[in-house]
Protein backbone atom coordinates (compact mmCIF):
# COMPACT_ATOMS: atom_id res chain seq x y z
CA UNK A 1 0.00 0.00 0.00
CA UNK A 2 0.92 3.83 -0.91
CA UNK A 3 -0.16 6.70 -0.07
CA UNK A 4 -0.33 9.36 -2.67
CA UNK A 5 -2.39 12.17 -3.45
CA UNK A 6 -4.47 12.54 -6.52
CA UNK A 7 -4.94 15.79 -8.09
CA UNK A 8 -8.12 16.60 -10.98
CA UNK A 9 -8.50 19.53 -12.93
CA UNK A 10 -10.94 20.89 -15.23
CA UNK A 11 -13.33 18.20 -16.31
CA UNK A 12 -11.64 15.41 -14.66
CA UNK A 13 -12.21 17.24 -11.80
CA UNK A 14 -15.81 18.10 -12.06
CA UNK A 15 -16.78 14.73 -13.39
CA UNK A 16 -15.05 13.18 -10.13
CA UNK A 17 -16.19 16.11 -7.90
CA UNK A 18 -13.60 16.59 -6.08
CA UNK A 19 -10.03 18.67 -6.32
CA UNK A 20 -7.93 16.22 -4.82
CA UNK A 21 -7.69 12.88 -2.32
CA UNK A 22 -5.33 11.00 -0.47
CA UNK A 23 -5.26 7.11 -1.57
CA UNK A 24 -3.64 4.20 -0.39
CA UNK A 25 -2.92 2.34 -3.57
CA UNK A 26 -2.78 -1.17 -3.99
CA UNK A 27 0.53 -2.36 -3.91
CA UNK A 28 -0.06 -4.70 -7.40
CA UNK A 29 -0.37 -0.86 -9.20
CA UNK A 30 2.57 -0.30 -11.26
CA UNK A 31 1.73 2.03 -14.26
CA UNK A 32 -0.97 4.63 -14.46
CA UNK A 33 -2.47 2.66 -16.88
CA UNK A 34 -2.90 0.70 -13.80
CA UNK A 35 -3.83 2.81 -11.56
CA UNK A 36 -6.40 4.74 -14.20
CA UNK A 37 -8.28 1.23 -14.48
CA UNK A 38 -8.51 0.65 -10.87
CA UNK A 39 -10.19 4.11 -10.47
CA UNK A 40 -12.76 3.83 -13.11
CA UNK A 41 -13.86 0.69 -10.99
CA UNK A 42 -14.27 3.02 -8.00
CA UNK A 43 -17.27 4.12 -8.89
CA UNK A 44 -19.60 5.55 -11.26
CA UNK A 45 -17.99 9.19 -10.70
CA UNK A 46 -14.63 7.76 -11.72
CA UNK A 47 -16.09 5.40 -14.51
CA UNK A 48 -17.07 8.55 -16.05
CA UNK A 49 -14.03 10.69 -15.75
CA UNK A 50 -11.73 8.00 -17.00
CA UNK A 51 -14.47 6.32 -19.67
CA UNK A 52 -11.75 7.55 -22.33
CA UNK A 53 -8.94 7.41 -20.72
CA UNK A 54 -6.88 7.82 -24.50
CA UNK A 55 -7.49 11.82 -23.72
CA UNK A 56 -6.95 12.17 -20.10
CA UNK A 57 -3.29 13.48 -19.47
CA UNK A 58 -1.10 12.23 -16.15
CA UNK A 59 1.14 13.97 -14.34
CA UNK A 60 3.75 12.71 -11.57
CA UNK A 61 5.07 14.85 -9.27
CA UNK A 62 4.15 17.74 -11.17
CA UNK A 63 5.83 16.24 -14.56
CA UNK A 64 4.09 15.25 -17.86
CA UNK A 65 4.46 11.51 -18.25
CA UNK A 66 3.04 8.60 -20.67
CA UNK A 67 0.35 6.05 -19.69
CA UNK A 68 2.88 3.47 -19.52
CA UNK A 69 5.16 5.42 -16.92
CA UNK A 70 5.56 3.39 -13.82
CA UNK A 71 4.11 4.93 -10.53
CA UNK A 72 6.98 3.92 -7.57
CA UNK A 73 7.74 6.54 -5.39
CA UNK A 74 5.03 8.86 -6.87
CA UNK A 75 3.57 11.22 -3.93
CA UNK A 76 1.58 13.07 -6.30
CA UNK A 77 -0.57 12.10 -8.65
CA UNK A 78 -2.19 14.34 -11.25
CA UNK A 79 -5.28 13.34 -14.24
CA UNK A 80 -7.00 16.05 -16.03
CA UNK A 81 -7.83 16.62 -20.12
CA UNK A 82 -5.52 18.11 -22.42
CA UNK A 83 -4.40 21.37 -21.68
CA UNK A 84 -5.73 24.60 -23.44
CA UNK A 85 -3.48 27.12 -22.12
CA UNK A 86 -1.89 30.13 -23.78
CA UNK B 1 20.14 35.72 -17.59
CA UNK B 2 17.05 35.28 -14.16
CA UNK B 3 13.65 35.05 -16.51
CA UNK B 4 10.70 36.28 -15.05
CA UNK B 5 7.43 33.44 -14.71
CA UNK B 6 4.51 34.67 -13.35
CA UNK B 7 1.32 33.13 -12.88
CA UNK B 8 -1.18 35.85 -11.35
CA UNK B 9 -4.91 36.54 -10.94
CA UNK B 10 -4.71 39.89 -11.40
CA UNK B 11 -3.96 42.22 -15.08
CA UNK B 12 -0.79 42.58 -15.72
CA UNK B 13 1.23 45.65 -18.10
CA UNK B 14 2.51 44.09 -20.96
CA UNK B 15 4.19 47.48 -22.09
CA UNK B 16 6.13 47.89 -18.73
CA UNK B 17 7.24 44.52 -18.75
CA UNK B 18 8.62 44.81 -22.51
CA UNK B 19 10.02 48.01 -21.15
CA UNK B 20 11.53 46.48 -18.31
CA UNK B 21 13.63 43.29 -20.62
CA UNK B 22 16.14 46.12 -22.24
CA UNK B 23 16.34 49.13 -19.69
CA UNK B 24 19.69 50.45 -18.70
CA UNK B 25 21.30 48.04 -21.02
CA UNK B 26 22.82 48.11 -24.93
CA UNK B 27 23.60 44.72 -25.34
CA UNK B 28 19.81 44.06 -26.79
CA UNK B 29 19.14 44.35 -30.01
CA UNK B 30 15.78 42.68 -30.27
CA UNK B 31 12.90 42.48 -28.13
CA UNK B 32 9.42 40.38 -29.19
CA UNK B 33 6.88 40.12 -27.52
CA UNK B 34 3.69 37.74 -27.61
CA UNK B 35 0.23 39.06 -25.82
CA UNK B 36 -2.40 36.72 -26.01
CA UNK B 37 -5.67 38.10 -25.64
CA UNK B 38 -9.00 36.99 -24.73
CA UNK B 39 -11.44 37.36 -27.65
CA UNK B 40 -15.25 38.09 -27.67
CA UNK B 41 -16.24 35.05 -29.78
CA UNK B 42 -15.35 31.40 -30.08
CA UNK B 43 -16.70 29.34 -32.65
CA UNK B 44 -18.26 32.12 -33.92
CA UNK B 45 -20.40 32.59 -31.05
CA UNK B 46 -19.99 35.34 -28.45
CA UNK B 47 -18.63 34.57 -25.22
CA UNK B 48 -19.33 36.33 -21.53
CA UNK B 49 -15.72 35.68 -20.43
CA UNK B 50 -13.30 32.63 -19.96
CA UNK B 51 -11.80 31.27 -16.45
CA UNK B 52 -8.79 29.38 -16.68
CA UNK B 53 -7.77 26.80 -14.24
CA UNK B 54 -4.42 25.58 -13.57
CA UNK B 55 -2.22 23.52 -11.73
CA UNK B 56 -0.51 25.40 -8.94
CA UNK B 57 3.31 24.67 -8.73
CA UNK B 58 2.53 22.49 -11.44
CA UNK B 59 2.51 25.09 -13.86
CA UNK B 60 5.01 27.14 -12.94
CA UNK B 61 7.76 24.37 -13.37
CA UNK B 62 6.88 23.16 -16.55
CA UNK B 63 6.88 27.27 -18.00
CA UNK B 64 10.37 27.25 -16.17
CA UNK B 65 11.34 24.39 -17.43
CA UNK B 66 10.70 25.12 -21.41
CA UNK B 67 11.87 28.96 -20.63
CA UNK B 68 15.16 27.06 -19.63
CA UNK B 69 15.19 24.91 -22.61
CA UNK B 70 14.67 28.43 -24.75
CA UNK B 71 17.81 29.60 -23.14
CA UNK B 72 19.80 26.70 -24.14
CA UNK B 73 18.47 26.45 -27.50
CA UNK B 74 18.70 30.40 -28.42
CA UNK B 75 21.16 33.28 -27.03
CA UNK B 76 18.73 35.17 -25.21
CA UNK B 77 19.06 38.00 -22.50
CA UNK B 78 15.85 37.86 -21.14
CA UNK B 79 12.73 36.54 -20.82
CA UNK B 80 9.09 37.17 -19.50
CA UNK B 81 6.45 35.31 -18.97
CA UNK B 82 3.22 35.79 -17.20
CA UNK B 83 0.07 33.63 -17.56
CA UNK B 84 -3.17 34.48 -15.77
CA UNK B 85 -5.67 32.77 -14.17
CA UNK B 86 -9.30 32.84 -13.10
CA UNK B 87 -11.98 35.03 -14.61
CA UNK B 88 -10.90 37.14 -17.83
CA UNK B 89 -13.47 38.98 -20.25
CA UNK B 90 -12.83 39.65 -23.48
CA UNK B 91 -10.70 42.39 -24.86
CA UNK B 92 -8.46 41.32 -21.14
CA UNK B 93 -4.89 39.87 -21.87
CA UNK B 94 -4.45 35.93 -20.50
CA UNK B 95 -0.44 35.83 -21.62
CA UNK B 96 2.82 37.71 -22.16
CA UNK B 97 5.79 36.08 -23.72
CA UNK B 98 8.53 38.80 -23.88
CA UNK B 99 12.40 37.72 -25.37
CA UNK B 100 15.22 39.86 -25.84
CA UNK B 101 18.35 38.81 -27.52
CA UNK B 102 21.12 40.55 -29.40
CA UNK B 103 19.42 39.42 -33.00
CA UNK B 104 16.03 38.94 -34.01
CA UNK B 105 15.91 35.72 -35.01
CA UNK B 106 16.31 34.44 -31.25
CA UNK B 107 14.11 36.76 -29.93
CA UNK B 108 11.50 35.40 -32.71
CA UNK B 109 12.12 32.01 -32.40
CA UNK B 110 12.16 31.73 -28.77
CA UNK B 111 8.64 33.65 -28.41
CA UNK B 112 7.08 31.47 -30.91
CA UNK B 113 8.93 28.39 -29.30
CA UNK B 114 7.29 29.57 -25.93
CA UNK B 115 4.15 30.28 -27.28
CA UNK B 116 3.88 26.49 -28.41
CA UNK B 117 4.46 25.17 -25.39
CA UNK B 118 2.51 27.24 -23.24
CA UNK B 119 -0.51 26.08 -25.31
CA UNK B 120 0.39 22.06 -24.95
CA UNK B 121 2.50 21.24 -22.20
CA UNK B 122 1.54 23.96 -19.85
CA UNK B 123 -1.17 23.03 -17.13
CA UNK B 124 -3.81 25.71 -17.76
CA UNK B 125 -7.64 25.10 -18.38
CA UNK B 126 -9.74 27.78 -20.38
CA UNK B 127 -13.73 27.23 -19.37
CA UNK B 128 -15.85 29.38 -22.73
CA UNK B 129 -19.03 31.37 -20.70
CA UNK B 130 -21.35 31.38 -23.48
CA UNK B 131 -25.25 32.39 -23.05
CA UNK B 132 -25.38 31.25 -19.37
CA UNK B 133 -23.58 28.08 -20.49
CA UNK B 134 -20.11 26.93 -19.27
CA UNK B 135 -18.50 24.93 -21.54
CA UNK B 136 -13.99 23.40 -21.67
CA UNK B 137 -12.45 24.41 -24.37
CA UNK B 138 -10.84 21.75 -26.69
CA UNK B 139 -7.51 21.02 -27.38
CA UNK B 140 -6.26 21.87 -31.04
CA UNK B 141 -4.57 19.09 -32.88
CA UNK B 142 -2.96 22.16 -34.92
CA UNK B 143 -1.45 23.18 -31.30
CA UNK B 144 0.33 20.18 -31.01
CA UNK B 145 1.40 19.97 -34.49
CA UNK B 146 2.97 23.42 -34.11
CA UNK B 147 4.71 21.82 -30.76
CA UNK B 148 6.11 19.49 -32.66
CA UNK B 149 7.93 21.41 -34.99
CA UNK B 150 10.50 22.32 -31.79
CA UNK B 151 11.22 18.42 -31.32
CA UNK B 152 14.44 16.98 -31.16
CA UNK B 153 14.58 13.61 -30.55
CA UNK B 154 16.94 13.84 -27.48
CA UNK B 155 15.04 16.41 -25.78
CA UNK B 156 11.56 14.87 -25.84
CA UNK B 157 10.77 13.79 -21.91
CA UNK B 158 8.64 11.12 -21.39
CA UNK B 159 5.09 12.55 -22.23
CA UNK B 160 3.37 12.68 -25.84
CA UNK C 1 -7.90 46.48 -42.32
CA UNK C 2 -5.58 50.21 -42.65
CA UNK C 3 -1.84 49.51 -41.88
CA UNK C 4 0.15 51.90 -40.29
CA UNK C 5 3.26 52.70 -41.91
CA UNK C 6 5.75 55.73 -40.74
CA UNK C 7 8.94 56.92 -41.53
CA UNK C 8 10.41 59.07 -38.69
CA UNK C 9 13.16 60.57 -37.40
CA UNK C 10 11.76 61.02 -33.75
CA UNK C 11 11.39 58.72 -31.64
CA UNK C 12 7.93 56.52 -31.08
CA UNK C 13 6.05 54.77 -28.25
CA UNK C 14 6.32 50.84 -29.02
CA UNK C 15 4.15 50.26 -26.21
CA UNK C 16 1.35 53.26 -27.51
CA UNK C 17 1.48 51.78 -31.01
CA UNK C 18 1.04 47.92 -29.87
CA UNK C 19 -2.13 49.03 -27.73
CA UNK C 20 -3.60 50.86 -30.61
CA UNK C 21 -4.16 47.45 -32.80
CA UNK C 22 -6.55 45.98 -30.28
CA UNK C 23 -7.93 48.75 -28.21
CA UNK C 24 -11.85 48.87 -28.13
CA UNK C 25 -12.03 45.58 -30.23
CA UNK C 26 -12.36 42.22 -29.15
CA UNK C 27 -11.85 40.09 -32.21
CA UNK C 28 -7.81 40.62 -31.76
CA UNK C 29 -6.53 37.37 -29.89
CA UNK C 30 -3.01 37.92 -30.53
CA UNK C 31 -0.65 40.88 -30.31
CA UNK C 32 3.13 39.91 -31.78
CA UNK C 33 5.28 43.14 -31.59
CA UNK C 34 9.06 43.17 -32.82
CA UNK C 35 11.64 46.19 -31.23
CA UNK C 36 14.72 46.80 -32.71
CA UNK C 37 17.32 48.49 -30.64
CA UNK C 38 20.29 50.15 -31.06
CA UNK C 39 23.24 48.63 -29.91
CA UNK C 40 26.16 49.34 -28.26
CA UNK C 41 28.46 47.53 -30.12
CA UNK C 42 28.60 45.99 -33.89
CA UNK C 43 31.52 43.78 -34.53
CA UNK C 44 32.58 43.43 -30.76
CA UNK C 45 33.64 47.30 -30.40
CA UNK C 46 31.63 49.84 -29.03
CA UNK C 47 29.86 52.40 -31.23
CA UNK C 48 28.85 56.31 -30.82
CA UNK C 49 25.61 56.30 -32.90
CA UNK C 50 24.19 54.72 -35.98
CA UNK C 51 23.05 57.29 -38.82
CA UNK C 52 20.46 55.64 -41.28
CA UNK C 53 20.00 56.80 -44.54
CA UNK C 54 16.43 56.01 -46.57
CA UNK C 55 15.21 56.71 -50.11
CA UNK C 56 12.40 58.72 -49.41
CA UNK C 57 8.97 57.80 -51.03
CA UNK C 58 10.99 54.01 -51.83
CA UNK C 59 10.84 53.25 -48.46
CA UNK C 60 7.26 53.92 -47.62
CA UNK C 61 6.33 52.01 -51.26
CA UNK C 62 8.08 49.14 -50.58
CA UNK C 63 7.37 48.42 -47.11
CA UNK C 64 3.50 48.89 -47.93
CA UNK C 65 4.21 46.54 -50.67
CA UNK C 66 5.28 44.14 -47.97
CA UNK C 67 2.34 45.00 -45.88
CA UNK C 68 -0.14 44.46 -49.03
CA UNK C 69 1.65 40.65 -49.10
CA UNK C 70 1.29 39.82 -45.40
CA UNK C 71 -1.89 40.71 -45.79
CA UNK C 72 -2.70 38.53 -48.15
CA UNK C 73 -0.69 36.03 -46.50
CA UNK C 74 -2.73 35.69 -43.40
CA UNK C 75 -5.21 37.15 -42.11
CA UNK C 76 -3.93 39.64 -40.26
CA UNK C 77 -6.51 42.70 -38.05
CA UNK C 78 -3.38 44.97 -37.64
CA UNK C 79 0.02 45.67 -38.83
CA UNK C 80 2.01 49.17 -37.78
CA UNK C 81 6.02 49.54 -39.42
CA UNK C 82 7.90 52.40 -37.97
CA UNK C 83 10.73 52.63 -39.54
CA UNK C 84 13.31 55.63 -37.74
CA UNK C 85 15.74 57.61 -39.81
CA UNK C 86 18.66 60.21 -39.03
CA UNK C 87 20.99 59.44 -36.25
CA UNK C 88 20.39 57.01 -33.37
CA UNK C 89 22.31 56.50 -29.88
CA UNK C 90 22.61 53.06 -28.56
CA UNK C 91 19.19 51.63 -26.39
CA UNK C 92 17.21 53.82 -28.39
CA UNK C 93 14.74 51.74 -30.89
CA UNK C 94 15.19 51.74 -34.47
CA UNK C 95 11.89 49.85 -36.03
CA UNK C 96 8.85 48.71 -34.88
CA UNK C 97 6.36 45.97 -36.38
CA UNK C 98 3.29 45.00 -34.45
CA UNK C 99 0.99 42.69 -36.17
CA UNK C 100 -2.70 41.70 -34.80
CA UNK C 101 -4.72 38.55 -35.61
CA UNK C 102 -7.64 36.68 -34.47
CA UNK C 103 -4.45 33.43 -33.39
CA UNK C 104 -1.02 33.42 -32.76
CA UNK C 105 0.02 31.87 -35.71
CA UNK C 106 -0.59 34.83 -38.49
CA UNK C 107 0.22 37.40 -35.88
CA UNK C 108 3.94 35.46 -35.45
CA UNK C 109 4.59 35.21 -38.97
CA UNK C 110 3.44 38.37 -40.42
CA UNK C 111 5.92 39.93 -37.89
CA UNK C 112 8.57 37.25 -38.67
CA UNK C 113 8.01 37.80 -42.45
CA UNK C 114 8.10 41.48 -42.36
CA UNK C 115 11.15 42.19 -39.84
CA UNK C 116 12.79 39.74 -42.75
CA UNK C 117 12.14 42.21 -45.54
CA UNK C 118 13.09 45.29 -44.00
CA UNK C 119 16.31 43.88 -43.41
CA UNK C 120 16.81 43.25 -47.39
CA UNK C 121 14.37 45.19 -49.73
CA UNK C 122 13.54 48.24 -47.60
CA UNK C 123 15.81 51.10 -48.65
CA UNK C 124 17.63 52.22 -45.95
CA UNK C 125 21.61 52.28 -44.79
CA UNK C 126 22.94 52.08 -41.26
CA UNK C 127 26.57 54.21 -40.61
CA UNK C 128 28.23 53.03 -37.78
CA UNK C 129 30.07 56.20 -36.00
CA UNK C 130 33.45 53.94 -33.77
CA UNK C 131 35.82 55.51 -32.21
CA UNK C 132 35.50 58.83 -34.40
CA UNK C 133 35.32 56.63 -37.99
CA UNK C 134 32.18 56.20 -39.95
CA UNK C 135 31.46 53.29 -41.60
CA UNK C 136 28.38 51.73 -43.88
CA UNK C 137 27.68 48.32 -41.86
CA UNK C 138 27.78 45.51 -44.31
CA UNK C 139 24.34 43.17 -45.88
CA UNK C 140 24.58 40.12 -43.93
CA UNK C 141 24.12 36.74 -46.26
CA UNK C 142 22.09 35.08 -43.25
CA UNK C 143 19.68 37.94 -44.01
CA UNK C 144 18.71 37.30 -47.35
CA UNK C 145 18.76 33.37 -46.40
CA UNK C 146 16.46 34.76 -43.64
CA UNK C 147 14.19 36.24 -46.74
CA UNK C 148 14.27 34.09 -49.28
CA UNK C 149 12.49 31.37 -46.44
CA UNK C 150 9.38 33.42 -47.60
CA UNK C 151 9.81 32.95 -51.20
CA UNK C 152 6.88 31.45 -53.30
CA UNK C 153 7.44 31.22 -57.25
CA UNK C 154 4.96 33.11 -58.43
CA UNK C 155 5.49 36.05 -55.79
CA UNK C 156 9.23 37.54 -56.41
CA UNK C 157 9.15 40.14 -58.21
CA UNK C 158 12.10 41.36 -60.92
CA UNK C 159 15.02 41.79 -58.36
CA UNK C 160 17.49 39.31 -56.93
CA UNK D 1 17.82 60.98 -75.78
CA UNK D 2 16.26 60.37 -72.30
CA UNK D 3 16.48 62.46 -70.03
CA UNK D 4 15.94 60.99 -66.40
CA UNK D 5 16.50 61.41 -62.49
CA UNK D 6 19.60 59.41 -61.27
CA UNK D 7 20.15 59.21 -57.53
CA UNK D 8 22.55 57.11 -55.18
CA UNK D 9 22.40 56.49 -51.82
CA UNK D 10 24.69 55.10 -48.92
CA UNK D 11 28.17 54.87 -50.14
CA UNK D 12 27.36 55.19 -53.99
CA UNK D 13 26.26 58.55 -52.88
CA UNK D 14 29.68 59.26 -50.99
CA UNK D 15 31.83 57.85 -53.96
CA UNK D 16 29.81 59.98 -56.50
CA UNK D 17 29.90 63.24 -54.98
CA UNK D 18 26.68 64.20 -54.98
CA UNK D 19 23.11 62.06 -54.07
CA UNK D 20 21.53 62.84 -57.38
CA UNK D 21 21.84 64.57 -60.96
CA UNK D 22 19.86 64.88 -64.13
CA UNK D 23 21.02 63.31 -67.17
CA UNK D 24 20.21 62.94 -70.63
CA UNK D 25 20.79 59.01 -71.20
CA UNK D 26 22.20 57.93 -75.22
CA UNK D 27 19.14 56.36 -76.67
CA UNK D 28 21.23 52.92 -77.06
CA UNK D 29 21.09 52.72 -73.36
CA UNK D 30 18.11 49.62 -73.13
CA UNK D 31 19.09 47.85 -69.86
CA UNK D 32 20.75 49.14 -66.26
CA UNK D 33 23.51 47.17 -67.44
CA UNK D 34 24.60 49.29 -69.70
CA UNK D 35 23.37 52.23 -68.20
CA UNK D 36 26.05 51.11 -64.95
CA UNK D 37 28.61 50.64 -67.41
CA UNK D 38 28.04 54.31 -69.38
CA UNK D 39 28.43 55.84 -65.88
CA UNK D 40 31.48 53.90 -64.78
CA UNK D 41 33.25 55.76 -68.61
CA UNK D 42 31.92 59.35 -67.06
CA UNK D 43 34.99 60.19 -64.59
CA UNK D 44 36.83 58.50 -61.72
CA UNK D 45 34.08 58.96 -58.72
CA UNK D 46 31.68 56.77 -60.91
CA UNK D 47 34.58 54.57 -62.12
CA UNK D 48 35.05 53.96 -58.34
CA UNK D 49 31.07 53.69 -57.14
CA UNK D 50 30.54 51.07 -60.05
CA UNK D 51 33.78 49.29 -59.68
CA UNK D 52 32.09 46.23 -58.40
CA UNK D 53 28.53 46.75 -60.37
CA UNK D 54 27.44 43.07 -58.80
CA UNK D 55 26.78 44.15 -55.34
CA UNK D 56 25.25 47.44 -56.89
CA UNK D 57 21.46 47.29 -56.72
CA UNK D 58 19.35 49.53 -59.25
CA UNK D 59 15.50 50.74 -58.63
CA UNK D 60 13.43 51.90 -61.15
CA UNK D 61 10.67 54.38 -60.76
CA UNK D 62 11.31 53.66 -56.62
CA UNK D 63 11.41 49.46 -57.91
CA UNK D 64 14.31 47.10 -57.27
CA UNK D 65 14.87 45.52 -60.88
CA UNK D 66 17.06 42.94 -61.76
CA UNK D 67 20.26 44.32 -63.81
CA UNK D 68 19.06 42.56 -66.94
CA UNK D 69 16.26 44.70 -66.94
CA UNK D 70 14.83 47.09 -69.66
CA UNK D 71 15.21 50.90 -68.34
CA UNK D 72 12.96 51.99 -70.50
CA UNK D 73 10.48 54.80 -69.75
CA UNK D 74 11.95 55.51 -66.12
CA UNK D 75 12.26 58.66 -64.80
CA UNK D 76 13.96 57.80 -61.45
CA UNK D 77 16.68 55.73 -61.63
CA UNK D 78 18.19 54.67 -58.38
CA UNK D 79 21.80 53.11 -57.29
CA UNK D 80 22.80 51.45 -54.06
CA UNK D 81 24.58 48.99 -51.57
CA UNK D 82 22.32 45.72 -50.55
CA UNK D 83 20.07 47.54 -47.65
CA UNK D 84 21.20 47.28 -44.50
CA UNK D 85 17.79 48.48 -42.30
CA UNK D 86 15.53 46.96 -39.75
Amino acid sequence: MARVTLRYFAWVRERIGKPDEELDLPADIGTVDQLTAWLAGRGEEYAYAFENRDVIRTALDRRHVRRTATIAGAREIAFFPPMTGG
Amino acid sequence: MQPTVRLQRERFDAAAEAAALRRGRTDVGAVVTFTGICRGDENGKPITALTLEHYPGMAEAEIERHVAEASQRWPLLGVTVIHRYGRIEPGEDIVLVATASSHREAAFAAADFLMDFLKTRAPFWKQVEQAGDRNWVEAKQSDDAAAERWRKPKIGDAAE
